[in-house]
């Protein structure tokens, strides 16, 4: 992969839904969404592309943990953030044996939203002591929590009025 | 007697007070390292015999090679493998007894043949000439045999620590 | 005084070495102090700061108010280590400390007592030190004590043979271990520095090795074992160790200028069989200095490359050097 | 050969220079400001902590109008201070500033918040004390205190 | 680990008076026995006050002021302070220069009771004296000031203080050693030696 | 302490950490080690962990600028500048040009010191002791300035949403061009003292070797990836700022050694000083705050902005939900992954060659930690 436009071309190939926003507006090029079961075949394909994992982080919404990967590349400015829900049981495939900086950026994400990472090679706490292990501390409590749409931005259009159907009142 | 005689005479028995001592030391110790210290005593003590006995140059080989350099392989080879409050169980049994209490009458005996054997004077009747040169002669005309059993001692000094340092190489299955 | 000293119960040899023995332990301490002053005053001047300042006149009490307040800690004995050992390492460490001074001659009269093997008398004493560092490491039961007297003792080894192959080409040239006789040998400024320029160089170069200081100062290497061998001594322990460590620096630089730098040859002086020890302090504070200077310059090397740089450059070299005093000596 | 030669010359070359740049630095004159003996001068946009600015021209002192602004504001929530209703006074009267100096993080987000420009920085940065208690300056205090 | 919390209990335990005793600088038991002339005290509390020798130990932040305040500009070394040890048992005093959270709490406590005595604590900073910023409602990391593991003889708050405000502590530690702020008369080096 | 030796293996472990001089701070490295070789080194991290995103989201979003200063310490400027960036790029905020231009100088002043701290501590870390006191000289010259301005020496509270909190002067100007002649003029002697030196070339010449790949699968940036030979740097890959306006190079190295590390920064310096001159010359007039509502909410969605740090790519990750309080922050530290090859770079290697990996790292723990 050698430009953006190659890498929206191959993310689509593998059927991952990608959507190019504004540079300027976001700070990334590529907003993805992902299904868990897509998550290694994403990482592998950027892999092979020659992209770095920038971080993973996680988000506490109203419907459970979303965590997000992203993806720099050294060569041409792409950089892409992934969404992937949790599954059932908290938890996701580990990319760690992909990218292998993923090792400490997924201990993190399980110490602050306890979400577990499946055949991770060593999953004990990492910036809490031992025995912090069940804190979680950045799970927020139920009455803060929002859902994915409150936190999606609301895309002004040619008039600069919002469209109705995207806003939403806060829980 | 002046206090001159009085001091050589408590510096001597000084000196042997010290070889037994460390001597024993060795021998009962439990903990290694304080054998070897003990070991290193001895030696010490043994050099302060030939000191007082007139042969300065004997003294501090001892002191250079037994201590500065025999010693410090011992204990530098027990270093890798022992911690301090480690003791080795003392087994008095079987060949190990037999081999030591073996060697043990064998050197007393020799020993006291020599002892018994040699006609000794007394250091200071002595009329002798312990110049660098003439050590130097001795050892590589008359004494050159003996010269060459001593570096055995340092050849057996070094494969021992080697030994030590190494404990569980033969009981390691991998 | 003369009937005094004449009769049986005082018999003046002994006297003297008592005497001796009293100005070897001042010359000890007082060493510890002018150097450890000397050392902070001077790295601080490298580093464009005062150094110690408010105590005494530019300082100068510092080391004295560090004594006391080191005699007045606290002793630790930690609860793994091997109590015996642990309190006698200091001392095994600081006694034959003493014991080189008494043979050093610091002028022709200024002397101990002279021994026929002087040279090996100082070297068979300060080989115990090695036993000492390796005490203390193993008995304070820290893996970083053990790891510095580990290196400790593999520096000290390998550095001894360049060290004595060097020595040995100047015993070849005066033919005598005997301090005061090479020392006399290179009266009237015929210093061996001049004859044999590289084997000062390797000599000094195994002196810093030997005792532990930079850019050799692997034993206690700060900033990978916190403090090495010495990590579990407080208090008196820990003074025990730094006074013998200065003691052996200035073991180390007597022998260098006995060897190389004519003792204590120099422009004459009045009382001359007296004062001309003036020289001698003077050469070994000079040779100090350098190792000072040296220290707070360089930074440290690495072990595979100190050993490296012994078997590589020095011990080659100081065969070499030794074929060809020889062959210039039978010449 | 040639190389063991060559790394022995350039290995000691650069020695001596490294040397010679540490011996040339032992003459020069020492750096150092000999606190406390003389001091640095202490720039007058130095951050302290946060005072009242004495205003003679007004009764109080000060300008605070306790609005509050700056306790809400505080990121540490360091700030404490409580205004009263006076008789034949116009608006509130300030009577309890407490700063927890533990906590500030000198921000200077009071400093910038405050509608009246009552605080600012001191140019104090000695404070030493055997209790923590000590850094709870009464700021009110103070700046009735000075002179 | 198991040694380390029984030691936390221990000193969380320990009696007001047994505390405040170790606060004021008096060495524990096992040195009463050297020291029992005033005299003889007083001296050794002079030396003590003039050679305080600091733990190599940063935490954050008030780490870096804590080494500008060891370097050419401040010079810690004109009071003989300079001798940075890295190990605590070398040292006399331990500087807490930055935030002490739960995971570094028996760490320090550790380092504490492995200096020997007398021993003394510097609180610098606001996290070391109170958990400064980071005391927070939500805090769920951070021990609120260090005086809740080991005894402290003096607080220097700021964020991060001046080198000069360390210096200050020392001053003021110096004084609580001794009784006097400057136990031995000070000099000032001379312009242009 | 277990014997050397154990029963079936010759490792054993060493603890270095949390308080150790060479960890520079509390980092805790589990080392296995065979003799002197390390065997498997395994870092812990937590023992600075003081909440930053936790702080950020409990609070309304000016009140996290003070926690942005001190995740990076010594780099607390362009720390600043990357959470202003970041919600003004949510918020859709401009900051004037003059504000930008005056980010960037400080910012760069910012990155000097932190060079300048890191070539201390790195000689130091190889046992010479003299060269951090004149690095140190230096260093606060830039304090200085930077204390005029800004009001603090380490932990600066500057910078601000639509611009920075005070203007700079005449004499701000005149004394970074008088500093950028003296610290000019100061880089030969470290030539010849540090770089030149056959024991420091020795100790850290063909030490921690890796390669580009390496880099990708850990996620390296920074002084360490351009020592690799990838001309990768968020102030050219991503511009962000007034960046673009400045001409200046990229240092790179090829053997991705420590040395190649090193020499990067040592030359970035002289970049930096380029930039700041640049940046003094086209200095523009003009407001230093532009004008932003007093009661700002962060709209709903979400905005990346990455700078570059000393140690490498900086992201803030904002989360807004339409209220004043961020829903989640999430701050990607360059030093972070940096550290996770150590385990993969240092298996293998001497002790002290750990420690000068480590120097070389240039790691700051309580940004690792947050």
């Amino acid at each position: 992969m050698e430009s953006k436009d190659s890498v929206i071309a191959a993310l689509k190939k593998v059927s991952v839904k990608v959507q190019e926003v504004d540079f300027r507006q976001r700070g990334y090029d590529l907003e993805i969404m992902l299904e868990s079961g897509q998550l290694r075949a994403f990482a592998e394909l950027l892999r092979t592309g020659n992209f770095y994992l920038s971080f993973i982080s996680g988000l506490h919404l109203s419907t459970g943990i979303e965590v997000s990967y992203q993806f720099a590349n050294y060569s041409f400015p792409c950089r892409l953030l992934a969404h992937v829900a949790v599954d059932a049981d908290n938890s996701l495939p580990t990319i760690a044996d992909i990218f292998q900086g993923a090792n400490w950026h997924e201990r993190e994400t399980k110490d602050f939203y306890g979400v577990i990472f499946r055949d991770h090679p060593n999953l004990k706490p990492l910036l809490l002591a031992e025995d912090m292990e069940d804190l979680k501390p950045l799970l927020k409590k139920a009455h803060s929590l929002k859902d994915r749409d409150a936190l999606t931005r609301v895309v002004k259009n040619a008039e600069g009025n919002p469209p109705p159907a995207v806003k939403k009142e806060d829980a | 007697m002046t206090l001159y005689r009085y001091l050589a005479e408590v510096i001597f028995f000084g000196f042997i007070v010290l070889i037994l001592f460390g001597g024993l030391v060795t021998v009962w110790s439990r903990l290694l390292m304080h054998a070897v210290l003990g070991l290193a005593v001895a030696f010490i003590g043994v050099a302060g015999l030939f000191f007082h006995l007139g042969s300065p140059f004997m003294a501090m080989m001892q002191v250079l090679i037994y201590v500065g350099a025999v010693c410090v392989m011992l204990v530098f080879g027990i270093m890798v493998g022992h911690s301090p409050t480690q003791t080795d169980q003392l087994r008095w049994s079987g060949n190990n007894f037999l081999l030591a209490s073996g060697t043990c009458i064998a050197g007393f005996v020799l020993l006291t043949t020599t002892l018994i054997r040699t006609q000794w004077t007394a250091a200071t009747e002595r009329v002798g000439d312990f110049s660098m040169q003439h050590l130097g002669n001795a050892f590589l005309h008359e004494f050159v045999l003996a010269f060459e059993l001593i570096s055995v001692v340092l050849l057996i000094a070094i494969l021992g620590a080697i030994i030590i340092a190494r404990p569980s190489q033969e009981s390691d299955p991998s | 005084m003369s009937d005094v000293m004449n009769t049986s119960l005082f018999p003046p040899e002994l006297l003297r070495i008592l005497f001796t023995l009293v100005c070897a332990i001042v010359i000890v301490f007082g060493n510890a102090v002018v150097m450890g002053y000397l050392e902070r005053k001077l790295a601080g001047r490298f580093q464009r700061r005062p150094g110690p300042m408010e105590v005494g006149w530019h300082g100068i009490l510092q080391l004295a108010v560090d004594g006391v307040k080191l005699v007045g800690k606290q002793l630790i004995v930690p609860k793994q280590a091997d109590k015996v050992l642990y309190r006698l390492a200091p001392i095994i460490s600081f006694a034959p400390a003493i014991m080189p001074l008494v043979v050093i001659p610091f002028s022709p009269k200024l002397q101990g007592r002279d021994f026929d093997v002087g040279l090996l008398f100082i070297l068979a004493v300060v080989a115990i030190n090695v036993l000492a560092i390796l005490v203390a490491g193993w008995s304070s039961n820290n893996k970083y004590s053990l790891l510095g007297a580990m290196r400790s003792v593999a520096q000290n080894v390998a550095y001894e043979i360049p060290m004595l192959l060097t020595l040995l080409s100047v015993i070849l040239v005066t033919g005598t271990f005997s301090l005061r006789g090479i020392v006399e040998a290179q009266s009237g400024g015929a210093w061996f520095i001049f004859f044999m320029p590289v084997a000062f160089l390797i000599f000094f170069a195994a002196t810093l090795a030997e005792t532990n200081r930079a850019p050799f100062d692997l034993p206690e290497a700060e900033s990978e074992l916190t403090a090495g061998f010495m990590t579990e001594f407080s208090g008196m322990g820990f003074s025990l160790f730094f006074m013998a460590e200065y003691t052996y620096m200035f073991i180390a630089c007597s022998l260098t200028v006995i060897l190389f730098l004519g003792g204590w040859s120099g422009p004459p002086l009045p009382y001359g069989e007296y004062t001309s020890a003036l020289w001698f302090f003077a050469k070994v504070y000079a040779l100090l200095l350098t190792m000072i200077w040296i220290r707070w310059t360089f930074p440290r090397v690495r072990f595979d490359q100190l050993l490296n740089f012994c078997w590589k450059y020095l011990v080659p070299f100081s065969l070499v050097h030794l074929l060809v005093t020889a062959v210039v000596v039978k010449l | 050969m040639k190389e063991y030669f060559a790394l022995i010359f350039t290995g000691g070359k650069s020695l001596i220079i490294g040397m010679m740049i540490t011996l040339r630095e032992l003459f020069r004159p020492v750096v150092t400001v000999q606190y406390p003996r003389e001091k640095l001068p202490i720039s007058p946009n130095y951050r302290g902590h946060t005072i009242l600015i004495r205003d003679d021209e007004k009764p109080e002192k000060h300008r605070c109008i306790s609005c509050k602004m700056c306790e809400r504001e505080c990121p540490s929530s360091c700030i404490d201070l409580a205004g009263e209703k006076r008789e034949g006074v116009k608006g509130m009267v300030l009577v309890r500033y407490q700063l927890d100096f533990t906590k500030c993080s000198l921000c200077g987000t009071c400093v910038e918040i405050c509608p009246t420009d009552a605080l600012d920085y001191s140019q104090e940065y000695r404070h030493v004390g055997f209790t923590r208690e000590e850094f709870h300056y009464d700021l009110l205090a103070m700046v009735e205190e000075e002179k | 680990m198991a040694e380390e919390k029984k030691n936390l209990l221990r000193i969380h335990t320990q009696t007001e008076e047994a505390r405040r005793r170790e606060l004021d600088g008096h060495p524990p038991e096992e040195l009463d026995s050297i020291v029992h002339l005033a005299s003889v005290e007083k001296v050794l509390n002079f030396c003590r006050a003039n050679s305080l020798w600091p733990l190599t130990f940063g935490l954050s932040c008030c780490a870096i002021e804590m080494m500008v305040a060891g370097m050419a500009r401040f010079d810690l070394a004109r009071f003989g302070a300079e001798v940075f040890r890295p190990s605590p048992r070398h040292c006399d005093l331990m500087i807490v220069a930055g935030t002490v959270n739960k995971k570094m709490a028996p760490g320090v406590l550790t380092l504490y009771e492995q200096m020997a005595a007398p021993r003394y604590v510097i609180a610098l900073g606001n996290c070391a004296t109170s958990g400064g910023p980071f005391a927070v409602e939500e805090n769920y990391n951070v021990i609120e000031g260090i005086d809740r593991i080991i005894p402290v003889d003096v607080y220097v708050p700021g964020c991060p203080p001046r080198p000069e405000t360390l210096f200050e502590a020392i001053f003021k530690l110096q004084e609580k050693i001794s009784g006097k702020r400057f136990p031995i008369p000070m000099n000032k080096m001379p312009e242009g030696v | 302490m277990t014997t050397m030796a154990e029963k079936g293996e010759h490792r054993y472990v060493l603890n270095m950490g949390p308080q150790h001089p060479s960890t520079h701070g509390v980092l805790r490295v589990i080392l296995e080690m065979e003799g002197e070789y390390v065997m498997d080194p395994q870092p812990v991290l937590g023992y600075g962990h003081r909440m930053h995103e936790k702080m950020a989201e409990c609070r309304s979003w000016p009140n996290f600028l003070p926690n942005a200063a001190r995740m990076d310490y010594l780099a607390a400027l362009i720390y600043n500048h990357g959470y202003v960036g970041v919600v003004e790029r949510l918020a859709a905020i401009e900051a004037t040009p003059r504000a930008e231009y005056i980010r960037v100088i400080t910012s760069e002043l910012n990155r000097l010191q932190s060079h300048l701290l890191w070539l201390g501590v790195l000689v130091l870390d190889l046992g010479a002791f003299t060269p951090i006191m004149y690095t140190f000289e230096d260093r606060e010259k830039i304090l200085d300035i930077l204390e005029d301005v800004t009001g603090s020496r380490l932990t600066y509270c500057y910078m601000r949403v639509g611009g920075v909190v005070r203007d700079i002067d005449d004499k701000f100007i005149e004394r970074t061009r008088e500093y950028i002649k003296w610290q000019r003029s100061r880089m030969p002697m470290y030539d010849k003292l540090v770089t030149g030196n056959i024991i420091f070339r020795k100790r850290i010449e063909e030490i921690g070797e890796f390669t580009p790949d390496m880099a990708r699968r850990y996620g390296l940036t920074g002084p360490v990836l351009r020592g690799t030979g990838i001309p990768y740097d968020i102030r050219r890959a991503e511009p962000y700022s007034v960046y673009p306006e400045f001409d200046f190079d990229i240092p790179t190295e090829t053997t991705g050694d420590c040395m190649a590390s090193y020499l990067v920064r040592v030359r970035e310096i002289e970049q930096s000083l380029r930039i700041i001159e640049q940046a003094l010359d086209k200095l523009p007039d003009g407001p230093f705050m532009a004008k932003v509502p007093k009661k700002l909410k962060l709209p709903a969605g979400d905005a990346c902005y990455a700078v570059e740090s000393p140690r490498g790519e900086l992201v803030y990750h904002l989360t807004g939900d339409g209220s004043d309080t961020p829903y989640r922050m999430k701050i990607r530290v360059p030093s972070f992954s940096n550290l996770s090859l150590l385990p993969e770079l240092c298996s293998g290697m001497l002790l002290s060659d750990l420690c000068a990996c480590m120097g070389s790292l240039d790691l700051v723990i309580p940004e690792i930690d947050r």
